[in-house]
């Protein structure tokens, strides 16, 4: 493969790591939201450039999948939930921007060793791939613990499942079960999710997770 | 023929035991009053005292069990033969082996054991009182005793009076530290066993400060005659136990004939009566200690047996 | 052989059998009699043939079933030592059936108790057979189990419940720990059939562990201190049969597990070992018997005297090890016997007592020494039996207590012969404390006896006693002639013995039968010998040759009258003296150090009119040392750690964020 | 012949995909019948298993002597547990906590459970066992908010967090596995065949191994429900409908755990990746020792029994972990064990909890005296899994402490502590629960016995005697587990 498709691989895939940074700083629900919606898209495009290289045509399809679902439909489903549920607009972080910050740079740090310990017969693109993905990944969990509002940790976790599409398309003719069983997981997901929000929109009149946790099964 | 002879020793041991025991009392009870300038009853008067207590009528407590009517008997008897296996004017008697020095010791426990029961039958609390305190002592001086046993015979190699006698007789005994804190020892628990003094006041009839006459309080008549006499043979079997442990000498080792014999009997009778005035002497120069004070006493006791048994090993070079 | 041990297996199935029909019928009427008529028979049989074969002196004989572990299956082997105490387990067994052929009809709750009995006897049973580890642990555990269902079998009384809980718990520790030992001795290959054990001598520190472990295994189920916590309470919980079972057989069958490993299994000892289980013996008989001294629960009493009995075992089983390490099979095998033989004694005797307390319980409903009194003069039968247990457990002669408790002081005047110093040192010192523990022993059972049966009634549930039923009062007596047999005629026993020590040992005591007068001779006559027969009979003869002349010579006129009271005429029971006021010398003079006893007299200001009081607290040394840290330290854990039940989703996700983390960093730096 | 086998393997997927969908249907009177039927004949065909030769390893179904013993286990529970569950659904039908739509609901429910996780079993394909995998647990999701109560909703929702994190870990380890195996077997879907990648496993790439592994373990580990990562277990157990506890812990934790296996099978075969062992033992430590102290301090009856499966998993994951023949003996045999009486122990507290009309174990006393039945089931029941004789369990921990003392003496004593400490709380929760003045309930219920009993029985004969043909199965199993 020649150095230009490489480097627009690389590129695209750092460019998912910056804006997995990015979300980490976000302390407004619609700011995170739309920086989700780019995650997606650019997910899409290295999808897509993936498929193209590869020449793999089911490919396209998973960057379809990721562009309407993860760009289009679920950020405009989680602007409705907010304006429904009337969930106050600003994040309360756990832990504070800058620790989160070093943290994340921590992760991404211990992901490159981790990945570089690998050997190098394995092609080159697929190691920095999956470098940019398990840091991504790593960044994903990073938002779901810091973040105390349930709809930032749906964000996160979904950020988390962009990470392994991007792996699951990095990793050359990996069966198209695989995409196809992920994309139907995070529907899966997305539909039990929906329903979970509704049932609790019944009981509880917010989603944020602290709320749901104030029974902890036992009392103390 | 040797074996009649040998019967008729052991025989004329146990009952000559059985004649010497009110004498050698009388004997104390006599030297102490002289001592503090008293006339004093005569020597015989516990004989006196004997036959008199015998023809009594046994006036029982109305819930006395069969037990208090059988204690004495059981006390008296086993008292006697613990004393019969004590070599007092000769060793190697015929039923000497039937038991050796810790049956001796087992023996006067089950007499004690039985007369703290019969003290604790009538339900008085005299008895309670004395039955406890008695119990207390002897946990102290039981142990402190096989101890003193423990040091005699890792010495003499054997609890078989006949054997230890010999031993310590023999020469090759030689002076031993020991020894000595045994024979002190020994002593103190036999002040203590036989409720002398400063353990307790064989005189007393005072109801708190008694230990073994608070058991037997409500014996009378042959029941305490038996006791009394259990208890007077008692105290001579502990005199002729130290005699012949540790002033084995004139003992006749067994069928030497007639004039070894004499000789035994007659330096026993000195030790006897030497002893007899060591204990008035004492009895009258030291005076009744607390009932609380009895347990250090007995430890010390118990302290000095252990010591002596461990100094062994220092002593000789085993 | 073979036919030997099958027979034998036949035993346990023969329970089982029984175990299942007694929970079917376990409500019928005819069940009691059922269950233990049958549990008697085959406890019967079982002791004849294994009678008859330590008599034959049958060598060894043994058998494997495809169960258990699969590779290794089921092993069981006869040889001397289990039968020896296949006999113990099977005569107790039998004895404790007839007794409650009686003692059952009380039950209240029998369908708690008739299942489970047999079992216990069957697990019993099967640890004395068992040669392998998994067998034997099996049987064990299971011996626990059903002990255990017995105790709660009154489960309504709080108390009860906690015994069987910190029963279970105690007895599970030593199963683990035993399970540790076994797998030391097993080795990483697993080879779990004891010849294969018997035949690889771990290296000295591996067998320094086993010890620990046995000592921690086999102690905590016979009760040494400090792992003796659940005896007291769990021993008394029971069914009176069982406690006598328990009590008397359990603990006996925890010795022979110690046996068989330390003296079978475990090789040549070290010379140290011999230390470590003398000085742990010692300690556990008197700190055992002066707790024993100062209950006042006739149960909780005789469980107490139990641990004091199992030390003196220890004590002289440390000695047989310490002559067995330093090459003196003739002491050893001395050591070893007595050892043994006061295991038979106290079977006897403690069940003796076990059931005399059983009686009193039924007659009177009662336990509380403090309100009993003046029995004797209602059960005349069992009191008279109670007494001869109590003279046969204070080591008195001629009974068998003494006969045994005098072997192990001859035992321990061979000590001079051993090399090492501390040895030397150390055993007469803890001859001393055996001597000590005799000494209470008698004066524990003086109050035993004298409160509970002597004096007058405390309670008005004396007056209403009354002489319990026939099957009972055989089986008393039985025991009771047990102890005096084996007490006047010691030789039999010690030949019997021989067998056993030989195989174990590697000699045995001199035989004692050929001796004149059937006196024992354990070293030289020279030396030292006793004759329980001959001082018996002087005693008998001279007793009532006195008590005839005198009644015929003397007067034997009689009248009865009042106590002596101090001129007042007519004192309440309650002024008698109590088992509390009984100890309380004892109390003042030891219980400084054993119980930190603390005594406080408050004293009325002159002319005021309240009563004086008198308060005595008491600590169970070991319980605060050993137990309470555990308990906090566990409630301290449990506290912390329950804080994680209750965190939020976020901080779930968190540890698992962490955790992942870690690992990766262990795995980044992973060389 | 093989066809026909392949046709077991058939049906024991479609029995239970058909009877979801026949469940589902609007006669919901039913669908108790069908599960219970649906769940036997599923049985039936694993049985079948025995006597048809297995069918030659294909690109995604494989039968090997690991996995038949899983699916016979886990149809066997399948089928108890559904008699089971049609008796207590029943009572909960009469209670009202259920309607009729609930119930078509769980039955459905419960054969896509079965469904997914013998797919799991059967899979040869690391990403069709994936997706099997996931399927089990989402179903299970649903079941456990099946009764719409705040605690059932939060408990689901717990589960369904941690459960998707655990999701996505898993997935990423599986492609991190492909990652590694495609430069070797090549492209496609041969790079996720199970029995192909054993072959090849010690050419694959150390490093990408160990980091597949490490999601791997976290990932299914967090349907092991290790400790830290069980937070749902307990709440999942104590809120959702008594089959599914039964079901969550006798099957759904072997389920991930056979997972777990298969993939320290394949970092096993390559000797420079990180090993396997230790990072098991640490966390089955962890987990026994962890859940040993959380037993002592619950007080809803089914939480605490969760928590007690927490513990066991730990000991079985420190056994395979400890490796050897004996210890992986050991673990097979526990793993079995601890399914037979946990669910029989679920049965009995379900009806007991439907009787007292409580969880709370502080309201529920002396059992074996208002309920004799169950209140014995349930000593047996705790006896069992407290690892006492003459029950199965007693033979595995047997194994397991004894020879990792002669291996490994410092490893044997934190694991008899924990033991221990289970030991003591559980015996402790069973005397306040089994024994004393009885309380609450006395109503007769009407239990169905046969399989608590059933279970107890299986677990006592194993307890001592093991059938010569199921040892050397067991043997040659453990022998492959290394």
């Amino acid at each position: 493969m020649n150095g230009l498709t490489f480097d627009i691989a690389h590129l695209l895939a750092g460019s998912l790591v910056l804006i997995s940074f990015m979300m980490l700083y976000q302390d407004r629900l619609f700011a995170l939201i739309n920086i989700f919606a780019l995650h997606a898209v650019v997910l899409a495009l290295s999808v897509a450039w993936q498929a193209y290289i590869q020449d793999a045509h089911h490919l396209y399809i998973t960057a379809a999948i990721a562009l309407v679902f993860k760009a289009i439909v679920i950020p405009v489903g989680l602007h409705r939930i907010i304006q429904r549920l009337g969930i106050h607009r600003d994040i309360e972080t756990a832990v504070g921007i800058g620790p989160t910050m070093l943290a994340g740079i921590g992760l991404v740090t211990l992901s490159m060793v981790l990945m570089l310990r690998v050997t190098p017969e394995a092609d080159p693109l697929a190691r920095e791939d999956l470098a940019f993905a398990l840091s991504i990944i790593l960044l994903g969990l990073l938002v779901m613990v810091t973040r105390r509002n349930a709809v930032s940790q749906v964000v996160g976790f979904m950020s988390l499942e962009n990470g392994l599409v991007l792996a699951a398309t990095g990793a050359k003719g990996m069966p198209l079960v695989v995409e196809i069983s992920v994309a139907f997981s995070i529907l899966i997901a997305f539909i039990v999710i929906g329903v979970f929000l509704f049932r609790i929109r019944e009981r509880f009149d917010s989603v944020d997770v602290g709320a749901l946790d104030d029974y902890r099964g036992e009392r103390r | 023929m040797a074996v009649i002879l040998e019967l008729a020793i052991q025989g004329a041991q146990m009952f000559s035991v059985l004649l010497l025991a009110p004498l050698l009392i009388g004997f104390v009870r006599k030297v102490k009053a002289r001592l503090v300038r008293r006339q004093g009853p005569s020597v015989i008067q516990p004989y006196r005292d004997l036959v008199r207590l015998m023809r009594k009528e046994v006036v029982l407590a109305d819930n006395a069990s069969w037990l208090f009517r059988v204690t004495p008997f059981l006390i008296f008897a086993a008292t006697w033969v613990a004393a019969a296996l004590v070599p007092t004017f000769a060793t190697g008697l015929e039923f000497s082996w039937a038991a050796d020095l810790i049956v001796v010791v087992a023996l006067l426990g089950s007499a004690r054991f039985f007369q703290a029961l019969a003290g604790m039958d009538v339900g008085t609390s005299f008895g309670g009182i004395g039955a406890s305190r008695e119990v207390m002592i002897a946990s102290l001086a039981e142990p402190a005793m096989l101890l003193i046993v423990f040091s005699v015979a890792l010495v003499a190699g054997a609890t078989q009076l006949s054997t230890v006698a010999a031993f310590m007789g023999s020469p090759e005994v030689g002076l031993r530290v020991s020894l000595g804190m045994s024979l002190i020892a020994l002593v103190m628990v036999a002040i203590a066993e036989n409720a002398r003094i400063p353990v307790d006041n064989p005189a007393t009839h005072l109801e708190l400060t008694m230990v073994h006459e608070a058991m037997i309080l409500e014996y009378s008549g042959r029941h305490l005659a038996m006791i009394e006499l259990a208890s007077f043979i008692k105290l001579l079997l502990y005199m002729s136990l130290i005699s012949c442990v540790f002033l084995p000498w004139g003992l006749d080792s067994g069928g030497t004939g007639p004039k070894a014999l004499a000789i035994g009997a007659a330096t026993y009778l000195g030790k006897l009566a030497m002893l007899a005035i060591l204990l008035a002497v004492f009895e009258t120069a030291v005076a009744k200690m607390r009932v609380f004070r009895v347990p250090d006493f007995l430890g010390a006791a118990l302290m000095l047996a252990l010591l002596g048994t461990l100094l062994l090993f220092v002593s000789r070079s085993l | 052989m073979i036919s030997t041990v099958a027979l034998l297996l036949c035993g346990p199935a023969a329970f089982l059998a029984t175990a299942i029909l007694g929970a079917a019928v376990s409500r019928r009427t005819f069940a009691t009699r059922l269950v233990y008529g049958a549990a008697f028979v085959i406890s019967a049989v079982l002791t004849a043939i294994v009678a008859g074969h330590l008599a034959g002196n049958s060598g060894e004989a043994s058998a494997t079933l495809p169960l258990g572990l699969p590779w290794t299956g089921a092993r069981f082997r006869l040889d001397g030592l289990s039968a020896f105490f296949l006999l113990v387990v099977n005569l107790g067994g039998a004895v404790t059936s007839l007794y409650a052929l009686g003692y059952g009809r009380h039950e209240s709750a029998p369908h708690r108790v008739l299942p489970f009995y047999p079992a216990f006897l069957a697990g019993m049973n099967l640890v004395a057979l068992a040669n392998d580890a998994f067998s034997f642990l099996l049987s064990w555990e299971f011996m626990s189990l059903a002990s255990w269902a017995l105790v709660m079998a009154h489960h309504r009384d709080e108390a009860n419940r906690r015994a069987g809980y910190i029963y279970l718990v105690m007895a599970s520790f030593g199963t683990l720990a035993l399970l540790l030992a076994f797998g030391l001795l097993a080795g990483p290959a697993g080879t779990y059939a004891f010849d294969a054990m018997r035949t690889a001598h771990p290296g000295p520190l591996a067998a320094g562990a086993v010890l620990v472990l046995m000592l921690l295994g086999a102690g905590s189920k016979a009760g040494l201190v400090p792992l003796h916590a659940w005896l007291p309470l769990a021993h008394p919980a029971a069914p009176s049969h069982v406690s006598a079972l328990m009590s008397g057989i359990m603990t006996k069958v925890a010795i022979y597990g110690f046996i068989r490993v330390v003296f079978d299994l475990l090789g040549e000892p070290a010379w140290w070992s011999g230390i470590a289980v003398l000085l742990i013996g010692g300690v556990t008989a008197v700190l055992g018997i002066l707790h024993a001294l100062m209950e006042k629960d006739l149960k909780r009493l005789l469980a107490y005297s139990t641990i004091e009995n199992i030390g003196v075992i220890f004590a002289s089983l440390g000695l047989a090890l310490a002559f067995k390490a330093n090459a003196m099979p003739s002491a050893a095998a001395l050591a070893f016997t007595a050892a043994l033989f006061h295991v038979l004694n106290h079977s006897f005797f403690k069940s003796l007592l076990f059931f005399g307390a059983g009686a009193v319980l039924t007659s009177t409903g009662e336990r509380d020494m403090e309100k009993l009194g003046g029995l004797i003069h209602r059960l005349p039968v069992t009191s008279f039996v109670f007494l001869i247990g109590c003279v046969s457990i204070s080591a008195l002669p001629p009974f068998n207590g003494f006969a045994s408790e005098w072997l192990v002081f001859q035992a321990i005047l061979r000590s001079p012969e051993l090399p090492q110093w501390g040895l030397k040192v150390i055993v007469p010192a803890v001859g001393g404390m055996l001597a000590l523990s005799a000494a209470l022993a008698a004066a524990c059972f003086v109050k035993a006896f004298g409160i509970a049966f002597l004096g007058r009634a405390r309670s008005a549930a004396v007056e209403r006693a009354h002489e319990v039923d026939r099957w009972s009062l055989a089986a008393m007596a039985v025991l009771a002639a047990f102890c005096l047999l084996a007490g006047i005629l010691p030789g039999f026993a010690i030949d019997a013995l021989s067998p056993v020590s030989l195989s174990l040992i590697g000699d045995r005591m001199p035989v004692q039968m050929a001796e004149p007068w059937l006196s024992i001779v354990p070293i030289a006559e020279s030396r030292s010998s006793y004759n329980g027969l001959l001082v018996f009979a002087f005693i008998a003869i001279s007793a009532s040759l006195t008590a005839f002349f005198i009644h015929r010579f003397a007067s034997h006129a009689l009248r009865r009258s009042i106590a002596w009271g101090c001129g007042f005429t007519d004192a309440v029971p309650a002024a008698q003296y109590t088992a509390v006021s009984f100890a309380q010398p004892i109390r003042r003079v030891f219980g400084g150090f054993a119980f930190r006893a603390r005594e406080t007299v408050d004293m009325p200001a002159p002319g005021s009119l309240e009563p004086a009081r008198l308060k005595v607290d008491m600590h169970d040394v070991a319980w605060e040392i050993f137990y309470q840290p555990i308990t906090g330290a566990i409630d301290f854990a449990t506290e912390r750690l329950n804080h994680l039940q209750f965190l939020t989703i976020r901080r779930y996700l968190t540890l698992v964020f962490l955790y992942l983390v870690i690992l990766l960093l262990v795995l980044a730096l992973w060389p | 012949m093989s066809g026909f086998s392949l046709d077991a393997v058939a049906a024991i997927l479609f029995i239970p995909a058909a009877a979801a969908i026949l469940a589902a249907l609007p006669n919901y009177r039913m669908t108790a019948a069908v599960n219970v039927a649906a769940s036997l004949l599923t049985l039936l065909a694993a049985l079948s298993l025995f006597v048809t030769d297995r069918p030659a390893p294909g690109q995604y179904l494989l039968i090997d002597d690991l996995n038949i013993v899983f699916i016979v286990l886990n149809t066997f529970v399948g089928f108890t547990t559904s008699v089971f569950s049609a008796s207590y659904i029943a009572h909960e039908l009469e209670t009202g906590r259920l309607t009729a739509p609930n119930l078509r609901f769980y039955h459905a429910m419960y054969q896509i459970m079965m469904f997914g996780m013998n797919l799991a079993f059967v899979s040869n394909n690391i990403g069709l066992m994936w997706v099997a995998v996931e399927l089990a647990t989402l179903s299970t999701v649903l079941m456990v908010g099946i009764y719409r109560t705040h605690e059932a909703l939060e408990a689901a929702w717990k589960y369904f967090i941690l459960g998707s994190v655990g999701i996505a870990l898993a997935l990423f380890g599986t492609i991190l596995v492909y990652m590694a195996a495609q430069p070797v077997v090549g492209e496609g879907t041969n790079a996720m065949v199970w029995s192909v990648l054993i072959e090849n496993a010690a050419h694959f790439d150390p490093a990408l191994l160990s980091v597949a592994f490490i999601f791997l373990l976290l990932g299914y580990g967090t349907k092991v429900g290790l400790a830290p990562l069980h937070a749902w277990l307990p709440d999942a157990h104590a809120e959702g409908p008594t089959p599914i506890s039964a079901v969550l812990s006798g099957l759904l934790l072997n389920v991930a755990l056979y997972a777990v296996l298969r993939f320290k099978l394949l970092l096993a075969a390559s000797p420079q990746a990180i090993g396997p062992g230790p990072l098991m033992v640490t966390m089955g430590l962890t987990s026994l020792i962890f859940a040993a102290f959380m037993l002592y301090r619950r007080r809803d009856i089914k939480r605490l029994f969760a928590y007690s499966s927490i513990e066991h998993m730990g000991i079985i994951v420190f056994a395979f972990g400890m490796g050897g023949p004996l210890a992986n003996f050991a673990g097979l045999l526990h793993m079995v064990m601890h399914s037979l009486t946990k669910s029989a122990i679920f049965f009995a507290v379900g009806h007991i909890a439907q009787v007292k009309g409580t969880q709370k174990i502080s309201e529920i006393r002396g059992l074996t005296e208002s309920h004799p039945g169950l209140g014995w089931a349930l000593v047996i029941g705790v006896v069992a899994i407290a690892g006492l004789p003459p029950l199965g369990i007693f033979m595995s921990e047997f194994l397991v402490v004894s020879s990792t003392f002669a291996r490994h003496p410092w490893l044997a004593i934190p694991l008899v502590f924990g033991l221990l400490i289970a030991f003591g709380a559980l015996l402790l929760r069973l005397t306040g629960l089994a024994f004393g003045e009885p309380r609450g309930g006395m109503a007769p219920v009407e239990a169905s016995y046969v399989p608590i009993y059933s279970h107890l029985a299986l677990v006592f004969a194993a307890g001592i005697y093991l059938p010569a043909p199921l040892v050397a199965w067991f043997q040659h199993v453990a022998g492959i587990l290394g």
